[in-house]
Order: C-alpha cells, then structure tokens, then sequence
C-alpha cells in the first residue's frame, strides 16, 4: 500500500530521525511513503505570525502538488505542518476568497486530500495488525506528550479531545508500555520560540519534563519534531530551570514502535538523541 | 406489463382485491383508466410511456371506494399522491395495495404504505428542465407582462373542472368554488373567476401537489396551470427546505419555524 | 328581515368634534335593515344605555351597533345592556368612531365618511350576527400535583388548605426533593431539613392529599376542568399495608455497595432501601436493578427477616387512571454532571467534587455526620477552592444562561466550611455575585468580610493532581490577569442547573411548550408567570427555570391560587368565539373530508377526530372536531381549511366577506 | 478588529480563563483577556498600545485559550492579526527584535531555498540579532548527531516559490 | 382633477394592531383616513381569499398586520399566518398582482406611533401607484353579479 508524504523541513535536518523512524516503522508494515515531489516549507509559526495570506499559500502549493501526484492521504509526521496543512485545508473550504487569493497563485487545489497526523496514520494502518508482532515489548513507564497542536485547534482537527488525550496513551499500551497519567499532556513546551526566546522555553520544557520525572516516567513519548528538539536538545535550559540534572529520554512515536518492533536502533536514529537513549 | 397482468389476474381470482386500476389502450392512441373486476379483463392491462394520467385521483372517489380493496398499478408520481393522501387520511393499507411501476418500469408490489414511502423517498421531485426555463422566462418578466401573461392564459379557460377531477389532491367533497355562502370564487369563467379559481387552486396544493402535471394534461385548452403549482413548489423549497409527501410528520402548510423568512415584513 | 339600531355616540366632544354624528346616524338610517338610528351626547352613560334598551324592546330590534369607542374599550358594557333589554349579547356589535376616526383625523367630509363607513361594515355584519350562548365546562375539583419537591409540597398543601383534593405523585421512592438534600439553607443558614420534614409529615398526614411516590405520569388526555390522567405506580416490591417501616430488612439486606442517589454517591445504599432516614411515606422499595433476587433468582433475606411478611417478590407496575381539573408541575430541575470539563478532571479526582455533593458532606444526616471531610482519604481539607460558573454562562461547553442560585449556595458552602473547619483557607473563583434578593447580598458580604473567604474574580483554567494536592490555575482579573495557582485539598464545582431528564417527554404528554433548554414555558414571561399555553395546567418551581427555594414556594402558591380560583366555580364560563365543524343532513353529514391537517395548524391541540357511524356503529365518515374548551378561537385553523368546513363563531366566513364588501361597495 | 478576523471581541466577558490557561501570560505585558478588554474599548490609544505590546509577540499560539474560552473566543487567530498589522505599521515591540528577527530569518531561509536551510538560519538570526554566543554550543553538538545539513536542500520550482512571497507581501504593504 | 384618494383596507388581529391603532387614537396621533380596519380574532383567521375579494371590490391598497413573532395572543397563529403570507405573497407577484399594494407589518398594542406611519406610507406609495386599475378592469365585467347568496 502507498500512501503519500509530507516531511517536511525539520525531518530532514534536526530530527531526522523522526523521518528515519516514521519510514522504519511504516516499512514494516509493507506501506510505501511517496514523498510529495518538490515540496517546500509549510512556513510554520513564522509565515501565520507575520502574514497570513503566505501562511496560506505555501500549504497550498504543497496540496496542490499532492493532488497533482494523485496522493489522497498524505502522512505528515511534524505535528507543527499537519496543524498548518489542515488549517489551510478548512479555511480554503469556507473562504473562497483565500482560495481565489491562493489560485491566483497558480495553486489549484480542489480538496481531494486528507492529511493524517502521525498517530491517526498508525491507528488507521499500523495498530490494528500491531498485535503478535510485538517482540520486545516497550515495557517501561511513559509520559505520553501530545503538545498543542497535534488537538488544537479542535473545531478545525477534530483530533481525540483536547483536554487529557488518549490515543498516544492507548498506542503505547499496545506495545507493552504503561502510559503514566500525569498533567502536562498538552501544555505547551515553547515550540516557536525554540530559538529566539530560550529561557521561556527552559521554563516551559522544564515543567513538562519536571512533572514527567516526577511521576517516575521513564521516557517521554512525542510526535512532533519541535516539541522534540525541546525536550531534547534544551536540557541545558531545562535543568537549569529544574535546578537538577535529569535524563529521561525523549523518544518519538514510532521509535518507541519501532524498538517494540524489535528494529534496528540505529535504523530508528536513536543515537541521533542529545540525551542518551537508556530504554 | 406480463407480470402486472399476471399478478392482477392472481389478485382477482385470490380475491385479496376486488379491483385493479390500471391503464388499457384508449381511442386513437391515447391510453385510458380500467377498473379491472374480472380476471379475464386483466389482459387489457398495458404500461408504456403514453400512461401518464395519474390514476391515484380515483382512489378517493366514492363509486371506486365502494368496490372493496384495490390495487393500483403506481408510478412514482402515482405513489406519491398515494403517499400523500394516506398523510391524509384518504388512504390506507385496509383498502389499498400498491403496484409499483419504477422509473425503469419494473413491477415491485410493496407489502405496506411504509415500504412505498421508503420507495419513493429515494427519488427527490424534480422540475423538469423545459418548465424550470419557462418559470424562469416569466420570472424575468415585469410584473406588468406576467400579468398579462395570466390574464391572456387563464381568459379561455371556461371552468370545466378537468383539472380538478384529474388532480389527486382535489378529492374534496364541497370544492370552494361550489360554496355560496358566501360565493367566494365568481361562478362564471370570465377573467376574474379564472385567475381567482386557479389562484385558489395553487394556493390549496402547496404543499401538496407532488409536481405530476395531471391537471396541465387534463386540460383540454392546454393552459400551464401547472406552472402554479411548481412556481409554489419551487419556493417551498427556496424558504422551508422543500418537502417530500410522507405519512408522518406536520404538512407544510400548517406547520411554521420560528425563523422563518420576514424581510417583507415591516 | 332584519332590524337593526345604530346608536352614534358624541362622546361629550370626543367624537362630535371632528365628525358629524347627525349625519353618520341620519345615513345609517336609510341603510335597508336599520329600524332605528340615533345619535346621542354619551351612549355609555345610564340615559344612553337605557336609550338603547328602550328602543331594543320598543322597536323590536335583532341587531345593534354601537358607534362610539374602541370595542375593547366597552363592548362588554353595551353587549351588557343589549342582554338586560333580552337581545342576545353577540348581537351587539361596535364601530369604532373615536381611536379610530375622530381623534385621529382632522374634522372633514373625509372624516365623516370613514366615520359611516365603519358604521355600515357592522351594520352589514351585524345581519349575519348569530345568537350565541357562552359556554359552560364542569370542572372536576381535584387537582394532581406532579413533583414532590418544596415546590410540589407547597402548591399541594396549599390547594389541599382550601378544601379540594389533590393527588400528589412523585417518581423517587420518597417526597422532599432537592431540598431534603441540602444542608443549611441561604440567606439564613437553617437547617433545611428541620424546616422541610414537618411540611413532608404534613403532606402525608393531611386529608385532602393522596400521596404515590414512585410513580410517574404515564399519559394525559383531555381539557381544563377535565382533564383524564394515568399514573404508572411502579413496583416497590412490597405490601405497602402490611409493611410498618420497621427497617429490618434494609438492614439485613446483603447488597450494601451501592452508590447512594441521595447521598450523590458519597454513601452507600442497599439494594431494599428507604433514601433516607427521614423519607416520606418511611417505607423501602426494592431497587430491581441491583437487587440479587431479581439478578440471580435467589436471596429473599428481606422476605426471610420481615415480620409482616410485606414483600412482594412477583408485585408488578399498576397503571391507575384519575379524574382532574387541573395540574401543577413542579418536577423541578437536575444538575449538569461536569465531566464535560475535562480540564477541571471531575470524574478522575475523587477531591473535585459537585455543590451538591458539597451539601451532603456539610449535612448532619450526610455520610460523614456533617464534618468536611475529602472522598478520597477522608482527611479534613487545609485549602478548599469553590469554582463558580462550573457549566453556567458557557456556550462553548455548558449551557449559555446563568443557574441563578451557585452564587448564592457557594457563599454558603465557603461559610459553612470556615464555621467547620477552623483555620481553613476557602477561595472562590467567580466572575460576577449575583446576589440579588432579600439579604442576599448582606449574606455574601458575610462570607467575605466575617468569614474570610477569599474571592477572586477570575475563572480557572485547569485542575490537575499533583503530590495528593489539587493544583488549580486560576487568575485574578483584578491584578491584570495575575495568574493564581492554589494547591487546594478539595474542590467544588458550582454546576449548572439544567431541565429535569424526562423533561422534554412529560411536556409533549401534557401538550405544553418548553423553551429551548427544555425547561417548560410560561404562559406570559411577566404577568403569566405560573400559566402554561395549555389552560388548567400550572407551572411551580425550578422546572421553568433555575429557581431558588423562596422563589419556589413563592410560585407553588401562586399556581395553588390558580386552581382555587378555578376550583371555586362548579364551572367555567368561556366566550363562545370558537371554532365549529359545520354539520350537514345525511348522507353529507358534514363538508369536512377529514384531511385533519387543520390538527396539526391548531396551537391548542383542540381540534380532535369525530366519527360518524351508522346505526349498525359503522363508521362512516370520520370528521374534525373542535374541543370547545380548548379552543380559544383564533381561527388559524378556519384560514387553513379548503372546504371552509370549519368556521369560527363571531368572526364567520360571511360576517367577514360581508364586511369588506359593505366597505368598499357604497350604497 | 471584526471584519478583518470574525474574531468576536465584543464576546469577552472577561472571565479570564485564556489568561489563567496561557502558558505564557507571566511573561506577557498585557495578558490575553487584558489585550481582549483594549480591543473592546474601541479606543484608538489602548489599541495602539496592543499593537505596541510584547504579548503578541511572545505568545505561541499554543491555542490553549481558544481551547477553553467558554465564549469560543479565537484569540490566536486575533493575535496572528495583531503581529500582521504591528508589523505592517512597524509598531513591533523592540523587545520583540529576536522573535520577529527569528521569524523574518525563517521565512527568507525558506524564500530563497524553499526549504528550510537550518545552519542558513542560524547564521542569518544571528547576524540579525548579533547574538553570535547564544546557542553556539549547539551546532556542533547538532552537528555530530547528523542533525544538521551542510549543503542547504533546494526546491526546483523556486521561481514559483518566489512569486508566493512576491503576491502574497504585495497585499501586505498596503 | 382632484388628488386621487386611495382605498385602503387593514386586516388586522385583536390583540396587537387593533389595540395599537387605539393607543394612536388616544395618544390623538393623526394619521390619513384613507384606511378602514377590519378586525380579526388573529392574523392567523385572515383568509387570503379576502385579500383578493378586496382587490375584486375596489380597493387599492391592503395592510394586513398582527403581533410580533412570539407575542401572539394566541401562541402561534401569527406565526402560521406569516408563513402563508410567505407562500401567497410570492404567488400574487407570480401572477403579476401587485405585491406593492399589499403592505405586511407586526404592530404591537403598544405601537400606535408605528400603526400611524405605517398607514402614512402606505397610503403615499399607493398614492404614487395610482389606482389599481389592472385588477379593477378585470373585476368589473361582467358587471358585479357577484355577491353572496
């Protein structure tokens, strides 16, 4: 089976690995992802910060390229670009005057495609076959981090519930892990002012990998590059605000998947991480 | 119609109907209602496209009513008035087992009104493009021309009912136009008893009419009275979402939304 | 031939002034019908009126007009004088020559000629006029009561004091509803069960009231002074005669875990129980669905230990039909259970509790005796936050209006734990008080300022479990939006107040209208607040909106006032502008085809099915027929009727037609 | 504020949860429900002042607030208006410099290349913001893990990229 | 020649208008007396067949009025009524009847100011019309034999 394939920029430079891990896991499921021919950058935080209308039409030139490819279903792993994809999506579908905008960019777009955000690709293929291939179970305690724009905003997503979501939690339960309940879920770790505002996002990611150790997690699982890189890279920040030095690992969806898998660390990037993966 | 001859035959002999209503070849090359009560007569039986006088107008009439249960052979036109007229309490499935012709003119015989009103809620009603231009042509018209239009249309009518006794829907007893006290329609076709007795006529089908032209093929001067009828159609659509006859449910008519549209309204 | 008086009345100047009444009366003299006309300084006047009834007897008149002021005005005091001089009042019609002519036009030939040809339109119409006679309803006095809360007690007791009967049904095993529930009661802090108990005993113990608890309406058909109902009396299981209350059975009944209704789910009940001690009538019912006989087929403890032997295993549902003249619903409201806020984790915090579960906690006869103690661990809350609006005036989750009591019972809660729970730190997050009612506000200001409660005017974001504490972000929208975090042991959600379940159902059983959250509507928002569109039924407490319990009280006894007043007559006299199916000799029998879509077009449910049999009982035409005391004559349904088979007395197809055509055809 | 968003102020009835929820109101000069209260003023001076704050700027769009706004309030959408038009007006606050450098780095990265060039963007933040220290541990770092690419990656439509900024900033100016 | 005076007929409910039209009268508000009001129990009584026989019998102008939505005295009929109104109105232009000369307004009893404008402008529009000769020239022949039994 094929299903198309949006990157996006992150996945082919600081979290590669995501990529690595996403292409793994899909692999061993026999699905195919086709990459979307000379996709560009979503414009991310940046574009709808300072221009809307660009906002706009830099995703719909990467729908429209899809269609183009024939693509229906598109997997978007970076929670970041499936936010900006599908808002695109539902504010073409209700403003045709946005749309005349982007079409006078020689975008033609006549919304045929469905995005899938990385945990609804692997509920949808992955899940319900995951059972019996299972060969080392995840079995570790971990804190299920969803961040905010895998559910919000939820009138536009419809993504599980915004408040305490589950799916990731369910996910990781199926490969033999014990989801923790804890009270960070969806707050925010600081994504867009990753660079430019560090020790609002030390504050921030602190918190979240504060409350995390607290409830005695043993990695944090997430699906998004941004609250990765974070998570990650930012332990400087992080313990700094945390007044301690704390090592949980930060693992993506499909590595832990991947590891249960029973896969190749390597081939899941896992030493691609800044904090050592232990589990 | 093999099987409709053959299972009319069934119906009389088994006695589960006392009469099949059906078509049979008329004069010329028109076709004509038949009252089938005798299983050999169920051979004059016919359905082809000429058969499109909607035959649910006799199943409200009196002398038919009489006979005892009847089948109908229904087209869809024919099923919705029957649909309609059940909503009514004209009809129901102690004296009525339905026939039904699909547009592809297969015979399904339906076991209740229920499965008929599935059956034709399939099909949404549909004005037909020729008439769809000629409500546009006239929509454009000043009011002045449209005026005239009717007034030059409706001039030759000379009230001789056949529009009324093709409609299903005018199965009433005492019709308004025959009420004296007081004498609502002028009884005489002159120009105002017309336009007030089609006016009448339009405004009593909203809601019911179920668009099957009957009353334009009746007509013996050939006058659009049927544009009427779809105009009040069309704009049932365009303000209360249209409707579909059904045996449960408030009739249009006299039923209201709290929303409903009031620009004219000061 | 008719003979009919026109009666131009001056008015002193009032008409006069601008229009010439001599004329108006000489014109209308020679009209073909008129026998008599004048016109006179004040028609109203006793002199005037008895001009009237002098020329009613002397010349014999069939039909009167009155040429003066509005109808509405003093038709009834002319149609009064016309039935004295013994001319059927509805003969008596009136032109209104002042408010709508004389004072608002100049004085011209113009005016004068509106002025008689408003005079001819009655005269025309008056020709088709028929003598009608008022119509006459028995009433049944007795009135059923549904709903067995503060409100449902008080309308009962209240009718029950003027000496008729009221049936009183209750859906729960026992009366005393909300109320009972509750611990002190605002603005006073009484004991709410102290107060309420008696008034229970009373209802039970008085004899114009027949008490079924566990029972419900099952359908209701019929009018004002007439209505018939069927009451389903479920099961309880057991001999109501024989059983004496005693309790053996509750107590040796081996089901023990089930959550209490009454207590919120904060206490346990058994499967046989009685909800709670001071429950009226004081006797159990065996709750089916958790009972281990009716789960296995075997246990019978009960009916092993009873000394009266009053369990009935096989009992089964009665259904009772009962002859009434009116009914006052009183089936109060329900609470929005808050799981809709995951972000506040009701549901997943055993600490985050409702304000309803709060009162149990605070109530003596609760499942900790009255002290505050938290769910989980029973520890004795350091820090309590209360939440208002915890549903209310949220479109985006809840419910858009404001429940009206919260801020009232949180400032109680917050007061009542400070009085508990020495050295306790309470905080209530709200947006608005809304403390409007006798003492209300002196209340609130209690809290604040005598019990040191802290109120920020904020809403909190999220709850979350931290170290066995609940950590509420909250805000101070008073500090610029200062963000507040409080590590609180206990909180209480103020929910919203919503419409009963089963609302919606029990409205469309009785044919009343209920508003868009299914609470059921008044007649009139301000001067019929306890009618209902239907006539003969009532409205009391909190199933028309949120309502607190003097709020309640105050409408139960409104509504009480209301059927005696209908009670106080052996029956109701009602203008006869209603709607009549025409009736026609054999074999017509009647124009109708009995279409009935004229059913579903009346707004009171008031036009049935008649059907016409032959002497054999065959039927032969089934017709519509008008309910003559429901209808209340707006003639929506004559407008909608093909065969103009239906009319409408007083306002008949012809005396309308003849109307306009007098107006426009001169003479 | 309505007709360019849909975003009805007016709705606010300042019960202040956005600002209670908002991860990063302490930081903020004027918190969400704050910013909501000026815009309902109407008043030319306080929205001066908003399009003058630090608030738009440090805000995420983390849509918590949207997310729980009783009145469904969609404030991202009103902040994402707000930096637009600060922007548009060069009314951006000055301790704002990194963040709307950042973005402006950001998007020139993907103007030119149509993709994000990462080691393009940190040099070109840097020089715009001379920050050369910050951050400087973590390249290498990056570096080593395979994290960061040293030829950028290149579109081949990057004509069409262009036209995309050229219309859609064209708008933008006026 | 004389300025032509229109014909104007009211159909109007009980409960709102008529009252409304009182309160003009007591409140002495002047108004043109062109029109004559007929009153009904409820908008929801007015027989659209009577809106015609008034054109039939000469009138110029139609204002059919009752209460606002929701005030009915009788819950619903005003509500009912409207939508025939909806039905007709659209027919009567269908047919070319002039839609102009039929005048829809809610006039509640407390709105005797309005009642007041509304029959001023009617009647100036139908003034600026002329008199409805379409219809009259239709309804005069034959000669009036028409009349009630």
């Amino acid at each position: 089976m094929t299903l198309g394939f949006y990157p996006g920029c992150s996945l082919k430079g600081s979290s590669r690995e995501y990529a690595e891990s996403v292409l793994a896991v899909a692999k061993a499921f026999d699905i195919n992802l086709e990459e979307i021919n000379d996709w560009n950058c979503c414009g991310a935080t940046a574009a709808h910060n300072m221009n809307k209308e660009l906002s706009l039409a830099l995703p719909a030139r990467i729908l429209s390229l899809a269609e183009k490819q024939g693509l229906t279903e598109i997997v978007v792993p970076c929670a970041a670009c499936y936010s900006r994809l599908t808002v695109t999506i539902h504010e073409l579908s209700k403003d045709p005057a946005l749309k005349a905008i982007t079409e006078a960019n020689g975008l033609e777009y006549t919304g045929s495609v469905t995005v899938l955000n990385i945990v609804q690709m692997l509920d949808k293929y992955i899940t319900p076959n995951l059972e019996g291939r299972v060969v080392k179970p995840f079995d570790h305690k971990v804190a299920c981090y969803y961040g905010c724009l895998l559910v919000r905003p939820h009138e536009i997503l419809k993504f599980d519930r915004e408040e305490d979501p589950q799916t990731l939690d369910v996910l990781m339960l199926k490969a033999g892990a014990t989801p923790i309940d804890w009270a960070f879920k969806t707050e925010c770790c600081g994504a867009g002012l990753s660079v430019s505002r560090t020790s609002s996002v030390g504050r921030l990611s602190g918190k979240i990998i504060g409350d995390a150790k607290d409830r005695g997690a043993e990695a944090v699982i997430v699906a998004c590059p941004m609250c990765h890189s974070n998570l990650d890279m930012r332990r400087n920040e992080i313990d700094s605000y945390l007044g301690e030095k704390v090592d949980i690992p930060v693992l993506y969806i499909t590595q832990a998947i991947g590891l249960a898998l029973g896969l190749d660390r390597k081939a899941l990037g896992l030493q691609r991480h800044f904090v050592k993966v232990t589990v | 119609m093999v099987d409709l001859i053959k299972r009319a035959k069934e119906l009389i002999e088994s006695a589960a109907v006392k009469v099949v209503i059906g078509y049979e070849q008329g004069t010329g090359n028109k076709t004509r209602a038949i009252f089938v009560e005798k299983a050999e007569d169920a051979d004059k039986l016919i359905f082809d496209s000429r058969c499109i006088q909607n035959l649910a107008a006799y199943i409200t009439k009196k002398e038919v009513k009489e006979k005892g249960k009847m089948a109908v052979a229904a087209t869809l036109p024919v099923m919705r008035s029957i649909i309609q007229l059940a909503s009514e309490f004209q009809v129901n499935d102690d004296n009525l087992l339905v026939l039904g012709i699909t547009p592809e003119s297969k015979l399904i015989e339906f076991a209740n009104l229920v499965e008929v009103e599935t059956f034709v809620h399939q099909y949404q009603i549909e004005i037909d493009e020729r008439n769809k231009e000629m409500l546009a042509k006239l929509e454009k018209m000043t009011s002045a021309e449209r005026w005239k239009f009717w007034i030059d249309e409706l001039s030759p009518c000379f009230k001789c009912y056949a529009c009324r006794a093709a409609c299903p829907m005018c199965y009433c007893h005492r019709c308004t136009v025959d009420f004296n006290q007081p004498q609502w329609i002028p009884v005489p076709s002159h120009e105002l008893g017309n336009l007030e007795w089609h006016l009448m006529r339009a405004i009593h089908l909203t809601g019911r009419c179920i668009d099957c032209d009957a009353c334009y093929n009746a007509c013996p001067l050939s006058i659009p009275i049927n544009l009427l009828t779809k105009k009040m159609l069309m704009d049932a659509k365009e303000h209360f979402g249209g409707y579909q006859p059904a045996l449960k449910g408030d009739h249009l008519m006299s039923t209201f939304k709290a929303d409903d549209k009031e620009n004219f309204i000061q | 031939m008719s003979k009919i008086g026109v009666f131009v009345c001056h008015c002193g100047e009032n008409i006069s002034a601008t229009v010439d009444c001599a004329k108006v009366a000489e014109t209308a003299g020679n009209y073909d019908g008129v026998a008599f006309s004048v016109d006179y300084k004040y028609m109203c006047s006793d002199p005037g009126q008895n001009l009237i009834k002098s020329a009613i007897k002397e010349k014999g008149l069939t039909g009167v007009v009155v040429a003066s002021c509005s109808p509405r005005m003093h038709e009834p005091t002319f149609r009064k004088a016309c039935a004295e001089a013994g001319l059927n009042p509805f003969m008596c019609e009136m032109a209104n020559l002042r408010e709508h002519c004389s004072w608002v036009h100049e004085k011209c030939e113009a005016t004068t000629e509106k002025a008689i040809d408003l005079v001819r339109i009655l005269v025309e119409k008056v020709k088709y006029n028929h003598s009608l006679n008022e119509i006459k309803v028995p009433v049944t006095k007795t009135a059923l009561v549904i709903g067995g809360g503060i409100a449902g007690i008080q309308a009962s007791l209240d009718i029950a004091n003027t000496g008729h009967k009221v049936i009183l049904i209750e859906r729960d095993p026992s009366i005393g509803g909300h109320m009972s529930q509750l611990s002190e009661t605002f603005p006073t802090l009484d004991c709410s069960q102290c107060i309420l108990t008696p008034r229970m005993v009373e209802v039970a113990q008085h004899p114009n009231i027949t008490l079924y608890t566990y029972a419900e309406l099952e359908s209701l058909e019929g009018f004002i002074g007439n209505f018939k109902a069927k009451i389903r009396r479920k099961s309880k299981s057991i001999d109501e005669k024989l059983c004496t209350g005693c309790g053996q059975c509750t107590t040796k009944c081996p089901v023990k875990k089930i959550p209490s209704e009454f207590n919120e789910g904060l206490g346990k009940r058994t499967a046989i129980y009685v909800p709670f001690p001071q429950a009226v009538p004081n006797k159990p019912v065996i709750d089916r669905k958790n009972c281990t006989y009716y789960i296995k087929g075997k246990c019978k403890v009960c009916e092993i230990v009873c000394p009266t032997g009053a369990i009935r295993f096989d009992q089964e549902d009665q259904i009772m039909e009962v002859e009434i003249g009116a009914i006052v619903i009183a089936t109060g409201f329900t609470i929005k259970q808050p799981d809709f806020f995951p972000e506040y984790g009701y549901g997943k915090y055993p600490d985050v509790i409702t304000g309803l579960q709060f009162e149990r906690l605070a109530s003596a006869s609760g499942p900790t005796l009255g002290e505050i103690r938290r769910p989980s661990d029973g520890k004795i809350p350091e820090k309590i936050v209360f939440l208002a609006c915890a549903g209310s005036r949220d479109p985006a989750k809840g419910i858009p209006y404001c429940s009206k009591i919260c801020c009232m019972y949180i400032a109680k809660h917050a007061m009542l734990y400070q009085h508990k729970v020495h050295g306790g730190k309470s905080y209530v997050f709200y947006m608005d008080i809304r403390a409007g009612g006798k003492q209300y506000e002196e209340f609130v200001r209690r809290a604040i300022e005598d019990d040191g409660v802290n109120y920020v005017r904020g809403r909190v974001s999220r709850i979350y479990e931290k170290n066995g504490k609940l950590i509420v972000n909250g805000v101070d929208t008073l500090l610029n939006a200062m963000p507040v975090e409080i590590e609180a042991d206990m909180v209480v959600l103020a929910t919203a107040g919503i419409a009963n379940d089963g609302a919606e159902e029990l409205a469309q059983k009785m044919h009343i209208s209920y508003d868009p959250y299914k609470f059921f509507a008044e007649a009139h928002p301000k001067l019929k607040p306890v009618e209902t569109n239907t006539a003969g039924i009532f409205l009391a407490g909190a199933c028309q909106a949120p309502r607190d319990i003097p709020e309640s009280v105050a409408m139960a006894s409104g509504a009480a006032v209301k059927v005696a007043g209908l009670f106080s007559q052996d029956e109701l006299t009602r203008e006869p502008i209603i709607a009549v199916v025409n009736r026609q000799a054999p074999p017509v029998y009647s124009s109708c085809v009995g279409c009935f879509l004229c059913v579903s077009a009346c707004p009171y449910q008031a036009i049935g099915k008649e059907e016409i049999k032959n002497r054999n009982g065959e039927v032969i035409k089934s017709i519509a027929k008008v309910n003559p005391g429901l209808c209340q004559g707006c003639g929506t349904c004559v407008a909608f009727c093909r065969t103009k088979s239906i009319d409408i007395q007083g306002y008949t197809h012809e005396e309308m037609y003849t109307e306009v055509m007098a107006l426009l055809n001169e003479y | 504020m309505l007709e360019h968003t849909e975003v009805k102020v007016t709705h606010c009835y300042q019960c202040g949860k956005c600002s209670a929820g908002c991860p990063l109101s302490e930081e903020m000069d004027y918190p969400p429900s704050v910013i909501m209260r000026m815009l309902q003023t109407g008043d030319p001076v306080l929205e001066e002042k908003v399009l003058r704050s630090f608030t738009i700027w440090v805000c995420l769009t983390c849509e918590m607030c949207f997310a729980r706004c009783p009145m469904s309030i969609d404030i991202p959408k009103m902040m994402d208006f707000l930096r637009e038009k600060s922007l548009n007006e060069k009314k951006a606050n000055p301790k704002a410099k990194e963040i709307v450098a950042f973005h402006k780095s950001f998007l020139d990265s993907i103007k030119y290349t149509g993709r994000l060039y990462e080691i393009g963007l940190f040099v070109d933040y840097k020089t715009r913001t001379l920050k050369i220290f910050d951050d400087l541990a973590l390249a290498p770092k990056m570096m080593k893990r395979g994290k960061l690419n040293i030829i950028p990656e290149l579109i081949k439509d990057r004509s069409g990229m262009a036209s995309i900024f050229r219309k859609s900033n064209k708008k933008n100016k006026n | 020649m004389a300025e032509f005076e229109p014909k104007i007929v009211a159909f109007v409910c009980n409960w709102c208008t008529y009252a409304g039209a009182d309160l003009t009268g007591t409140s002495r508000i002047k108004y043109a007396s062109n029109v004559r009001i007929i009153r009904f129990p409820c908008t929801g009584r007015i027989d659209y067949m009577l809106l015609l026989k008034a054109f039939d019998e000469g009138a110029d102008g139609i204002i059919v009025s009752g209460c606002h939505p929701n005030d009915c005295h009788y819950t619903s009929g005003n509500f009912h009524a409207r939508r025939r109104w909806i039905m007709f109105r659209s027919l009567c232009d269908f047919t070319g009847i002039d839609t102009e000369r039929i005048k829809f307004s809610w006039v509640s009893a407390a709105e005797g100011a309005k009642w007041a404008d509304i029959v001023n402008a009617t009647v100036a529009s139908i003034r600026e019309l002329g008199p409805y000769t379409e219809y009259k020239k239709v309804a005069k022949y034959p000669e009036k034999e028409v009349s009630h039994g």
